[in-house]
Protein backbone atom coordinates (compact mmCIF):
# COMPACT_ATOMS: atom_id res chain seq x y z
CA UNK A 1 0.00 0.00 0.00
CA UNK A 2 1.52 3.34 -1.25
CA UNK A 3 -0.76 6.15 0.43
CA UNK A 4 -2.95 3.96 3.32
CA UNK A 5 -0.42 2.68 6.50
CA UNK A 6 -1.59 0.25 9.32
CA UNK A 7 1.78 1.66 11.20
CA UNK A 8 2.48 4.65 12.91
CA UNK A 9 2.34 7.82 10.48
CA UNK A 10 5.73 9.90 10.33
CA UNK A 11 5.41 13.58 9.19
CA UNK A 12 9.11 13.98 8.63
CA UNK A 13 9.63 11.13 6.29
CA UNK A 14 6.64 12.34 4.27
CA UNK A 15 8.75 16.15 4.04
CA UNK A 16 11.92 14.04 2.91
CA UNK A 17 10.38 12.58 0.42
CA UNK A 18 8.98 16.05 -0.93
CA UNK A 19 11.88 17.92 -0.39
CA UNK A 20 14.37 19.19 -3.14
CA UNK A 21 17.02 21.46 -3.74
CA UNK A 22 15.14 23.92 -5.54
CA UNK A 23 11.72 23.56 -3.50
CA UNK A 24 12.17 25.87 -0.94
CA UNK A 25 8.67 26.21 0.65
CA UNK A 26 7.34 23.00 2.56
CA UNK A 27 3.47 23.11 3.70
CA UNK A 28 2.31 20.12 5.95
CA UNK A 29 -1.03 18.91 7.34
CA UNK A 30 -1.35 16.44 10.07
CA UNK A 31 -5.30 15.20 11.58
CA UNK A 32 -4.62 13.42 14.57
CA UNK A 33 -7.51 11.72 17.03
CA UNK A 34 -9.98 14.10 19.20
CA UNK A 35 -10.67 13.44 22.32
CA UNK A 36 -14.24 14.85 21.88
CA UNK A 37 -16.83 14.35 18.57
CA UNK A 38 -20.06 16.79 18.44
CA UNK A 39 -19.57 17.22 22.49
CA UNK A 40 -18.86 13.31 22.98
CA UNK A 41 -15.89 11.99 24.79
CA UNK A 42 -13.92 9.89 22.11
CA UNK A 43 -11.78 7.22 23.51
CA UNK A 44 -10.86 5.62 20.00
CA UNK A 45 -11.22 5.51 16.48
CA UNK A 46 -11.15 2.25 14.21
CA UNK A 47 -9.92 3.04 10.24
CA UNK A 48 -11.47 0.52 7.58
CA UNK A 49 -11.20 1.44 3.49
CA UNK A 50 -11.55 0.09 0.29
CA UNK A 51 -8.43 -0.78 0.17
CA UNK A 52 -7.76 -1.06 -3.92
CA UNK A 53 -10.48 1.67 -4.58
CA UNK A 54 -8.57 4.36 -2.02
CA UNK A 55 -5.11 3.99 -3.26
CA UNK A 56 -6.35 4.50 -6.61
CA UNK A 57 -8.34 7.89 -5.33
CA UNK A 58 -4.87 8.18 -3.53
CA UNK A 59 -3.01 8.45 -6.44
CA UNK A 60 -5.77 10.46 -8.47
CA UNK A 61 -5.63 13.10 -6.14
CA UNK A 62 -1.68 13.39 -5.51
CA UNK A 63 -1.67 13.89 -9.60
CA UNK A 64 -4.21 16.24 -9.98
CA UNK A 65 -2.72 18.58 -7.34
CA UNK A 66 0.91 17.75 -9.04
CA UNK A 67 -1.21 18.86 -12.35
CA UNK A 68 -2.40 22.15 -11.02
CA UNK A 69 0.20 23.33 -8.89
CA UNK A 70 4.48 23.00 -9.51
CA UNK A 71 4.47 20.73 -6.29
CA UNK A 72 6.09 17.35 -4.66
CA UNK A 73 3.05 16.24 -2.84
CA UNK A 74 3.09 13.09 -0.31
CA UNK A 75 0.11 11.93 1.35
CA UNK A 76 -0.24 8.96 4.03
CA UNK A 77 -3.49 7.57 5.51
CA UNK A 78 -3.99 5.35 8.46
CA UNK A 79 -5.82 2.39 8.83
CA UNK A 80 -6.43 0.43 11.95
CA UNK A 81 -7.15 1.08 15.93
CA UNK A 82 -6.24 4.09 17.04
CA UNK A 83 -6.25 6.26 19.81
CA UNK A 84 -6.87 9.68 21.06
CA UNK A 85 -3.72 11.86 19.82
CA UNK A 86 -2.26 9.27 17.42
CA UNK A 87 -1.96 10.57 13.54
CA UNK A 88 -5.09 9.91 11.11
CA UNK A 89 -3.54 11.60 7.95
CA UNK A 90 -0.69 13.54 6.88
CA UNK A 91 0.66 15.53 4.23
CA UNK A 92 3.46 17.25 2.70
CA UNK A 93 3.14 19.46 -0.25
CA UNK A 94 7.14 21.22 -1.57
CA UNK A 95 7.56 23.72 -4.04
CA UNK A 96 9.54 26.67 -5.22
CA UNK A 97 6.99 29.05 -2.87
CA UNK A 98 4.51 28.94 -0.28
CA UNK A 99 1.67 29.93 -2.32
CA UNK A 100 1.61 26.32 -4.23
CA UNK A 101 3.05 25.10 -1.49
CA UNK A 102 -0.49 25.96 0.88
CA UNK A 103 -2.55 25.21 -1.99
CA UNK A 104 -1.25 22.26 -3.44
CA UNK A 105 -1.60 21.15 0.77
CA UNK A 106 -5.14 22.25 1.34
CA UNK A 107 -6.58 20.89 -1.65
CA UNK A 108 -5.04 16.91 -1.21
CA UNK A 109 -6.48 17.24 2.61
CA UNK A 110 -9.94 18.78 1.70
CA UNK A 111 -10.07 15.73 -1.06
CA UNK A 112 -8.89 12.90 0.52
CA UNK A 113 -11.60 13.79 3.13
CA UNK A 114 -14.51 13.76 0.31
CA UNK A 115 -13.31 11.28 -2.20
CA UNK A 116 -10.99 8.27 -0.47
CA UNK A 117 -12.96 5.74 0.51
CA UNK A 118 -12.29 5.27 4.15
CA UNK A 119 -14.93 5.05 7.18
CA UNK A 120 -14.39 5.21 10.64
CA UNK A 121 -16.35 4.42 13.60
CA UNK A 122 -15.89 6.14 17.27
CA UNK A 123 -15.79 4.21 20.44
CA UNK A 124 -17.55 6.72 22.78
CA UNK A 125 -16.43 7.50 26.41
CA UNK A 126 -20.09 6.41 27.57
CA UNK A 127 -19.04 2.66 25.72
CA UNK A 128 -21.29 3.49 22.54
CA UNK A 129 -19.75 2.42 19.23
CA UNK A 130 -20.69 4.16 16.35
CA UNK A 131 -19.90 5.06 12.44
CA UNK A 132 -18.99 8.78 11.43
CA UNK A 133 -21.01 9.89 8.90
CA UNK A 134 -19.31 13.60 8.42
CA UNK A 135 -22.02 14.44 5.85
CA UNK A 136 -23.69 15.12 9.02
CA UNK A 137 -26.98 13.95 7.04
CA UNK A 138 -29.24 10.14 7.40
CA UNK A 139 -28.20 8.65 4.46
CA UNK A 140 -30.71 8.36 2.89
CA UNK A 141 -31.16 12.39 2.82
CA UNK A 142 -28.31 12.62 0.17
CA UNK A 143 -29.74 12.07 -3.47
CA UNK A 144 -27.82 10.70 -6.11
CA UNK A 145 -27.41 13.98 -7.97
CA UNK A 146 -26.12 15.89 -4.95
CA UNK A 147 -23.55 12.89 -5.01
CA UNK A 148 -22.69 13.14 -8.57
CA UNK A 149 -22.35 16.96 -8.24
CA UNK A 150 -19.90 16.05 -5.58
CA UNK A 151 -17.68 13.57 -7.80
CA UNK A 152 -18.08 15.17 -11.18
CA UNK A 153 -19.18 11.65 -12.66
CA UNK B 1 -35.27 -18.81 -36.05
CA UNK B 2 -35.12 -19.10 -32.19
CA UNK B 3 -35.01 -15.57 -30.05
CA UNK B 4 -31.84 -16.12 -27.72
CA UNK B 5 -33.13 -15.37 -24.28
CA UNK B 6 -31.27 -12.47 -22.60
CA UNK B 7 -27.76 -13.89 -21.04
CA UNK B 8 -27.46 -13.17 -17.52
CA UNK B 9 -23.94 -11.75 -15.59
CA UNK B 10 -23.11 -12.27 -12.47
CA UNK B 11 -21.38 -9.35 -10.71
CA UNK B 12 -19.26 -9.22 -7.40
CA UNK B 13 -20.85 -6.86 -4.68
CA UNK B 14 -18.77 -5.11 -1.69
CA UNK B 15 -20.24 -3.49 1.09
CA UNK B 16 -18.45 -1.69 3.57
CA UNK B 17 -18.71 0.04 7.12
CA UNK B 18 -22.19 0.56 8.17
CA UNK B 19 -23.83 -1.20 4.86
CA UNK B 20 -21.68 -3.94 5.46
CA UNK B 21 -23.11 -4.07 8.86
CA UNK B 22 -27.05 -3.42 8.15
CA UNK B 23 -26.94 -6.33 5.73
CA UNK B 24 -24.87 -8.41 8.08
CA UNK B 25 -22.02 -9.20 5.52
CA UNK B 26 -19.07 -8.12 3.18
CA UNK B 27 -19.61 -9.35 -0.50
CA UNK B 28 -21.65 -11.60 -2.23
CA UNK B 29 -22.40 -12.10 -5.56
CA UNK B 30 -25.86 -11.73 -7.83
CA UNK B 31 -26.91 -12.44 -11.06
CA UNK B 32 -28.89 -10.32 -13.08
CA UNK B 33 -30.58 -10.65 -16.26
CA UNK B 34 -28.63 -8.40 -19.20
CA UNK B 35 -28.57 -5.34 -19.43
CA UNK B 36 -27.94 -4.93 -15.80
CA UNK B 37 -26.84 -1.63 -14.17
CA UNK B 38 -25.87 -0.49 -11.11
CA UNK B 39 -29.43 0.59 -9.72
CA UNK B 40 -30.70 -2.95 -10.37
CA UNK B 41 -28.08 -4.54 -8.09
CA UNK B 42 -29.50 -2.06 -5.35
CA UNK B 43 -32.67 -2.60 -5.95
CA UNK B 44 -31.49 -6.71 -5.08
CA UNK B 45 -29.29 -5.41 -1.89
CA UNK B 46 -32.89 -3.72 -0.93
CA UNK B 47 -34.74 -7.02 -1.08
CA UNK B 48 -32.03 -8.63 1.69
CA UNK B 49 -32.90 -8.64 5.03
CA UNK B 50 -31.41 -5.06 6.46
CA UNK B 51 -31.58 -4.20 3.02
CA UNK B 52 -34.25 -1.85 4.01
CA UNK B 53 -31.22 0.73 6.04
CA UNK B 54 -29.49 1.44 2.62
CA UNK B 55 -30.45 5.13 2.00
CA UNK B 56 -32.24 5.71 -1.23
CA UNK B 57 -28.91 6.06 -3.65
CA UNK B 58 -26.05 5.28 -1.89
CA UNK B 59 -22.96 6.31 -3.53
CA UNK B 60 -20.96 3.31 -5.33
CA UNK B 61 -18.36 2.68 -7.79
CA UNK B 62 -17.71 0.08 -10.38
CA UNK B 63 -14.22 -1.52 -10.68
CA UNK B 64 -12.81 1.42 -8.78
CA UNK B 65 -14.55 4.13 -10.38
CA UNK B 66 -17.36 5.86 -9.04
CA UNK B 67 -20.35 5.22 -10.50
CA UNK B 68 -23.75 6.42 -11.57
CA UNK B 69 -27.60 4.51 -11.16
CA UNK B 70 -27.63 3.52 -14.57
CA UNK B 71 -23.68 2.68 -14.79
CA UNK B 72 -23.97 -0.48 -17.33
CA UNK B 73 -22.53 -4.06 -15.89
CA UNK B 74 -20.73 -6.56 -17.39
CA UNK B 75 -19.80 -10.29 -16.60
CA UNK B 76 -17.48 -10.07 -13.84
CA UNK B 77 -17.76 -6.47 -13.14
CA UNK B 78 -17.04 -5.15 -9.08
CA UNK B 79 -19.53 -3.19 -7.62
CA UNK B 80 -19.07 -1.61 -4.28
CA UNK B 81 -21.62 0.33 -2.35
CA UNK B 82 -20.13 3.49 -0.12
CA UNK B 83 -21.23 4.90 2.97
CA UNK B 84 -20.25 9.04 3.41
CA UNK B 85 -16.64 9.09 3.46
CA UNK B 86 -15.06 9.24 6.90
CA UNK B 87 -11.03 9.78 6.25
CA UNK B 88 -8.85 11.99 7.86
CA UNK C 1 16.63 32.68 22.82
CA UNK C 2 12.91 31.15 22.64
CA UNK C 3 12.32 31.90 18.57
CA UNK C 4 15.59 32.07 17.33
CA UNK C 5 17.83 29.01 17.14
CA UNK C 6 21.63 28.15 16.35
CA UNK C 7 20.73 24.59 15.96
CA UNK C 8 18.85 22.63 13.42
CA UNK C 9 15.04 23.15 13.81
CA UNK C 10 13.13 20.35 14.51
CA UNK C 11 9.59 20.03 13.08
CA UNK C 12 8.67 17.44 14.75
CA UNK C 13 9.35 19.22 18.22
CA UNK C 14 7.50 22.42 17.55
CA UNK C 15 4.38 19.97 16.54
CA UNK C 16 4.66 18.02 19.51
CA UNK C 17 4.63 21.41 21.52
CA UNK C 18 1.04 22.85 19.68
CA UNK C 19 -0.35 19.31 19.97
CA UNK C 20 -3.14 18.38 22.04
CA UNK C 21 -5.76 15.90 23.02
CA UNK C 22 -8.63 18.77 21.85
CA UNK C 23 -7.06 19.74 18.41
CA UNK C 24 -7.29 17.35 15.65
CA UNK C 25 -5.59 19.77 12.94
CA UNK C 26 -2.04 20.53 12.77
CA UNK C 27 -1.21 23.18 9.63
CA UNK C 28 3.11 23.28 9.34
CA UNK C 29 5.44 25.31 7.06
CA UNK C 30 9.54 24.67 6.75
CA UNK C 31 11.43 27.40 4.62
CA UNK C 32 14.30 25.55 3.22
CA UNK C 33 17.42 27.20 1.79
CA UNK C 34 16.81 27.07 -2.40
CA UNK C 35 19.83 26.23 -4.67
CA UNK C 36 18.78 29.11 -6.77
CA UNK C 37 17.62 32.70 -6.02
CA UNK C 38 16.74 35.41 -9.20
CA UNK C 39 18.40 32.63 -11.65
CA UNK C 40 21.68 32.77 -10.14
CA UNK C 41 22.97 29.17 -8.54
CA UNK C 42 23.15 29.32 -4.36
CA UNK C 43 25.45 27.57 -2.39
CA UNK C 44 24.95 28.55 1.52
CA UNK C 45 22.92 31.55 3.09
CA UNK C 46 24.03 33.72 6.37
CA UNK C 47 20.64 34.42 8.51
CA UNK C 48 21.77 37.20 11.43
CA UNK C 49 19.14 39.34 13.81
CA UNK C 50 18.71 42.11 15.62
CA UNK C 51 18.54 39.11 18.72
CA UNK C 52 16.26 41.32 21.10
CA UNK C 53 14.12 42.67 18.86
CA UNK C 54 13.38 39.57 16.66
CA UNK C 55 12.60 37.49 19.86
CA UNK C 56 9.64 40.13 20.70
CA UNK C 57 8.12 40.77 17.13
CA UNK C 58 8.21 36.91 17.21
CA UNK C 59 6.50 36.68 20.66
CA UNK C 60 4.26 39.38 18.99
CA UNK C 61 3.42 37.44 16.00
CA UNK C 62 2.54 34.60 17.92
CA UNK C 63 0.42 36.74 20.30
CA UNK C 64 -1.58 38.33 17.42
CA UNK C 65 -2.25 34.19 15.49
CA UNK C 66 -3.11 32.96 19.30
CA UNK C 67 -5.80 35.92 19.67
CA UNK C 68 -7.67 35.75 16.58
CA UNK C 69 -7.96 32.19 15.98
CA UNK C 70 -8.37 29.56 18.37
CA UNK C 71 -5.03 28.16 17.66
CA UNK C 72 -2.04 26.81 19.18
CA UNK C 73 1.22 28.21 17.54
CA UNK C 74 5.00 27.29 17.65
CA UNK C 75 7.39 29.35 15.95
CA UNK C 76 11.25 28.75 15.10
CA UNK C 77 14.18 30.84 12.89
CA UNK C 78 17.51 29.55 12.23
CA UNK C 79 20.29 31.85 12.71
CA UNK C 80 23.88 31.42 11.40
CA UNK C 81 25.35 29.61 8.53
CA UNK C 82 23.14 27.15 6.71
CA UNK C 83 23.17 25.16 3.50
CA UNK C 84 21.40 24.52 0.47
CA UNK C 85 18.02 22.14 1.70
CA UNK C 86 18.65 23.17 5.64
CA UNK C 87 15.20 24.13 7.45
CA UNK C 88 15.72 28.20 7.58
CA UNK C 89 12.10 28.93 9.78
CA UNK C 90 9.24 26.28 11.24
CA UNK C 91 5.64 27.26 11.83
CA UNK C 92 3.11 24.88 13.44
CA UNK C 93 -0.03 25.31 14.07
CA UNK C 94 -2.63 23.39 15.94
CA UNK C 95 -6.42 24.07 16.16
CA UNK C 96 -9.81 21.85 16.66
CA UNK C 97 -10.73 22.54 12.69
CA UNK C 98 -8.47 22.62 10.15
CA UNK C 99 -9.47 26.02 8.81
CA UNK C 100 -7.98 28.23 11.98
CA UNK C 101 -4.62 25.65 12.05
CA UNK C 102 -4.15 26.70 7.94
CA UNK C 103 -4.81 30.13 8.66
CA UNK C 104 -2.85 30.69 11.64
CA UNK C 105 0.38 29.09 10.21
CA UNK C 106 -0.12 30.89 7.31
CA UNK C 107 -0.78 34.48 8.89
CA UNK C 108 2.45 33.64 11.27
CA UNK C 109 4.47 32.89 8.02
CA UNK C 110 4.12 35.70 6.38
CA UNK C 111 4.37 37.94 9.22
CA UNK C 112 7.61 36.69 10.36
CA UNK C 113 8.76 37.34 7.11
CA UNK C 114 7.56 40.47 6.84
CA UNK C 115 8.42 41.89 10.29
CA UNK C 116 10.94 40.21 12.28
CA UNK C 117 14.10 41.57 12.16
CA UNK C 118 16.51 39.28 10.41
CA UNK C 119 18.88 39.35 7.50
CA UNK C 120 20.49 36.69 4.84
CA UNK C 121 23.53 37.12 3.06
CA UNK C 122 23.75 34.28 0.30
CA UNK C 123 27.17 33.14 -1.14
CA UNK C 124 26.54 32.39 -4.76
CA UNK C 125 28.12 29.46 -6.81
CA UNK C 126 30.17 32.39 -8.59
CA UNK C 127 31.65 33.19 -5.68
CA UNK C 128 29.81 36.74 -5.30
CA UNK C 129 28.53 37.46 -1.78
CA UNK C 130 25.01 39.51 -1.07
CA UNK C 131 22.74 41.22 1.27
CA UNK C 132 18.95 39.65 0.11
CA UNK C 133 16.51 42.47 -0.02
CA UNK C 134 13.07 40.49 -0.76
CA UNK C 135 11.52 44.44 -1.33
CA UNK C 136 12.77 44.11 -4.45
CA UNK C 137 13.54 47.49 -4.82
CA UNK C 138 16.82 49.55 -4.00
CA UNK C 139 16.51 50.41 -0.42
CA UNK C 140 16.39 54.63 -1.14
CA UNK C 141 13.29 54.19 -2.87
CA UNK C 142 11.46 53.04 -0.39
CA UNK C 143 10.06 55.88 1.25
CA UNK C 144 8.76 56.20 4.59
CA UNK C 145 4.97 56.58 4.09
CA UNK C 146 5.54 52.71 2.49
CA UNK C 147 7.02 51.28 5.38
CA UNK C 148 4.85 53.21 8.07
CA UNK C 149 2.19 51.64 6.19
CA UNK C 150 3.25 48.34 6.46
CA UNK C 151 3.86 48.28 9.45
CA UNK C 152 1.01 50.14 11.06
CA UNK C 153 2.90 53.02 12.55
CA UNK D 1 17.54 84.35 35.86
CA UNK D 2 19.61 83.03 33.13
CA UNK D 3 18.11 80.76 30.60
CA UNK D 4 19.84 77.08 30.88
CA UNK D 5 20.99 75.46 27.98
CA UNK D 6 19.32 72.91 26.10
CA UNK D 7 20.61 69.51 27.52
CA UNK D 8 22.14 66.85 25.48
CA UNK D 9 20.85 63.54 25.09
CA UNK D 10 23.23 60.45 24.29
CA UNK D 11 21.60 57.19 22.49
CA UNK D 12 22.80 54.11 21.06
CA UNK D 13 23.14 53.23 17.94
CA UNK D 14 23.17 49.74 16.15
CA UNK D 15 23.54 49.24 12.59
CA UNK D 16 22.93 45.55 10.79
CA UNK D 17 23.43 43.57 7.28
CA UNK D 18 24.08 45.98 4.64
CA UNK D 19 23.71 48.84 6.57
CA UNK D 20 26.58 47.97 9.69
CA UNK D 21 28.59 46.62 6.24
CA UNK D 22 28.22 50.78 4.51
CA UNK D 23 29.29 52.27 7.95
CA UNK D 24 31.84 49.95 8.97
CA UNK D 25 30.05 49.78 11.84
CA UNK D 26 27.44 47.68 13.90
CA UNK D 27 27.20 50.19 16.89
CA UNK D 28 28.10 53.74 17.71
CA UNK D 29 26.78 56.13 20.54
CA UNK D 30 25.73 59.43 19.38
CA UNK D 31 25.46 62.66 21.34
CA UNK D 32 22.44 64.77 19.86
CA UNK D 33 20.88 68.50 20.89
CA UNK D 34 17.40 67.74 22.83
CA UNK D 35 15.12 67.23 21.71
CA UNK D 36 16.23 64.34 19.38
CA UNK D 37 14.26 62.52 17.15
CA UNK D 38 15.27 59.77 15.03
CA UNK D 39 15.92 61.68 11.89
CA UNK D 40 18.61 63.77 14.10
CA UNK D 41 19.97 59.90 14.67
CA UNK D 42 19.61 59.42 10.84
CA UNK D 43 21.14 63.05 9.70
CA UNK D 44 24.32 62.47 11.76
CA UNK D 45 24.75 58.76 10.80
CA UNK D 46 24.83 60.37 6.99
CA UNK D 47 27.18 62.88 7.69
CA UNK D 48 29.67 59.59 8.68
CA UNK D 49 32.13 58.07 5.74
CA UNK D 50 29.67 55.60 4.69
CA UNK D 51 26.81 56.80 5.33
CA UNK D 52 25.72 58.44 1.99
CA UNK D 53 24.42 54.84 1.20
CA UNK D 54 21.66 54.93 3.84
CA UNK D 55 18.53 54.87 1.85
CA UNK D 56 16.29 58.42 2.34
CA UNK D 57 14.15 56.67 4.76
CA UNK D 58 15.40 53.28 6.43
CA UNK D 59 13.12 51.90 8.55
CA UNK D 60 14.25 52.26 12.46
CA UNK D 61 13.09 50.52 15.94
CA UNK D 62 13.77 52.45 19.53
CA UNK D 63 13.73 50.52 22.33
CA UNK D 64 13.04 47.39 19.91
CA UNK D 65 9.49 48.66 18.71
CA UNK D 66 9.35 50.20 15.75
CA UNK D 67 9.42 53.91 15.05
CA UNK D 68 8.64 56.93 12.96
CA UNK D 69 10.87 59.52 11.90
CA UNK D 70 9.65 62.10 14.50
CA UNK D 71 9.50 59.67 17.42
CA UNK D 72 11.19 61.37 20.12
CA UNK D 73 14.40 60.24 22.12
CA UNK D 74 15.33 60.04 25.34
CA UNK D 75 19.29 59.57 27.32
CA UNK D 76 20.28 55.86 26.76
CA UNK D 77 17.23 54.89 24.42
CA UNK D 78 18.71 52.26 21.58
CA UNK D 79 18.39 52.74 18.25
CA UNK D 80 18.45 50.22 15.35
CA UNK D 81 18.41 51.12 11.72
CA UNK D 82 17.12 48.27 9.74
CA UNK D 83 17.34 47.10 6.47
CA UNK D 84 14.53 45.30 4.76
CA UNK D 85 13.71 42.07 6.68
CA UNK D 86 14.79 38.86 4.87
CA UNK D 87 14.21 36.01 7.43
CA UNK D 88 12.34 33.06 6.17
Amino acid sequence: MAYLSERPLDLGSLVARVSAPERGAVACFLGTVRNHHQGRAVISLDYSAYVPMAEAECTRIVGEAEARWPARVALEHRLGSLRVGDAAVAVAAAASHRDAAFAACRFVIEETKRRVPIWKREHFADGTVEWVDPTGTHPAERSVDVAADEWGV
Amino acid sequence: MSVSAPPNVTVRVLLFASYAEALGREALSLTLAAPATVQAVLARLRALPGGERLPAQPLCAVNLAHSRPDTPLAEGDEVAVLPPMAGG
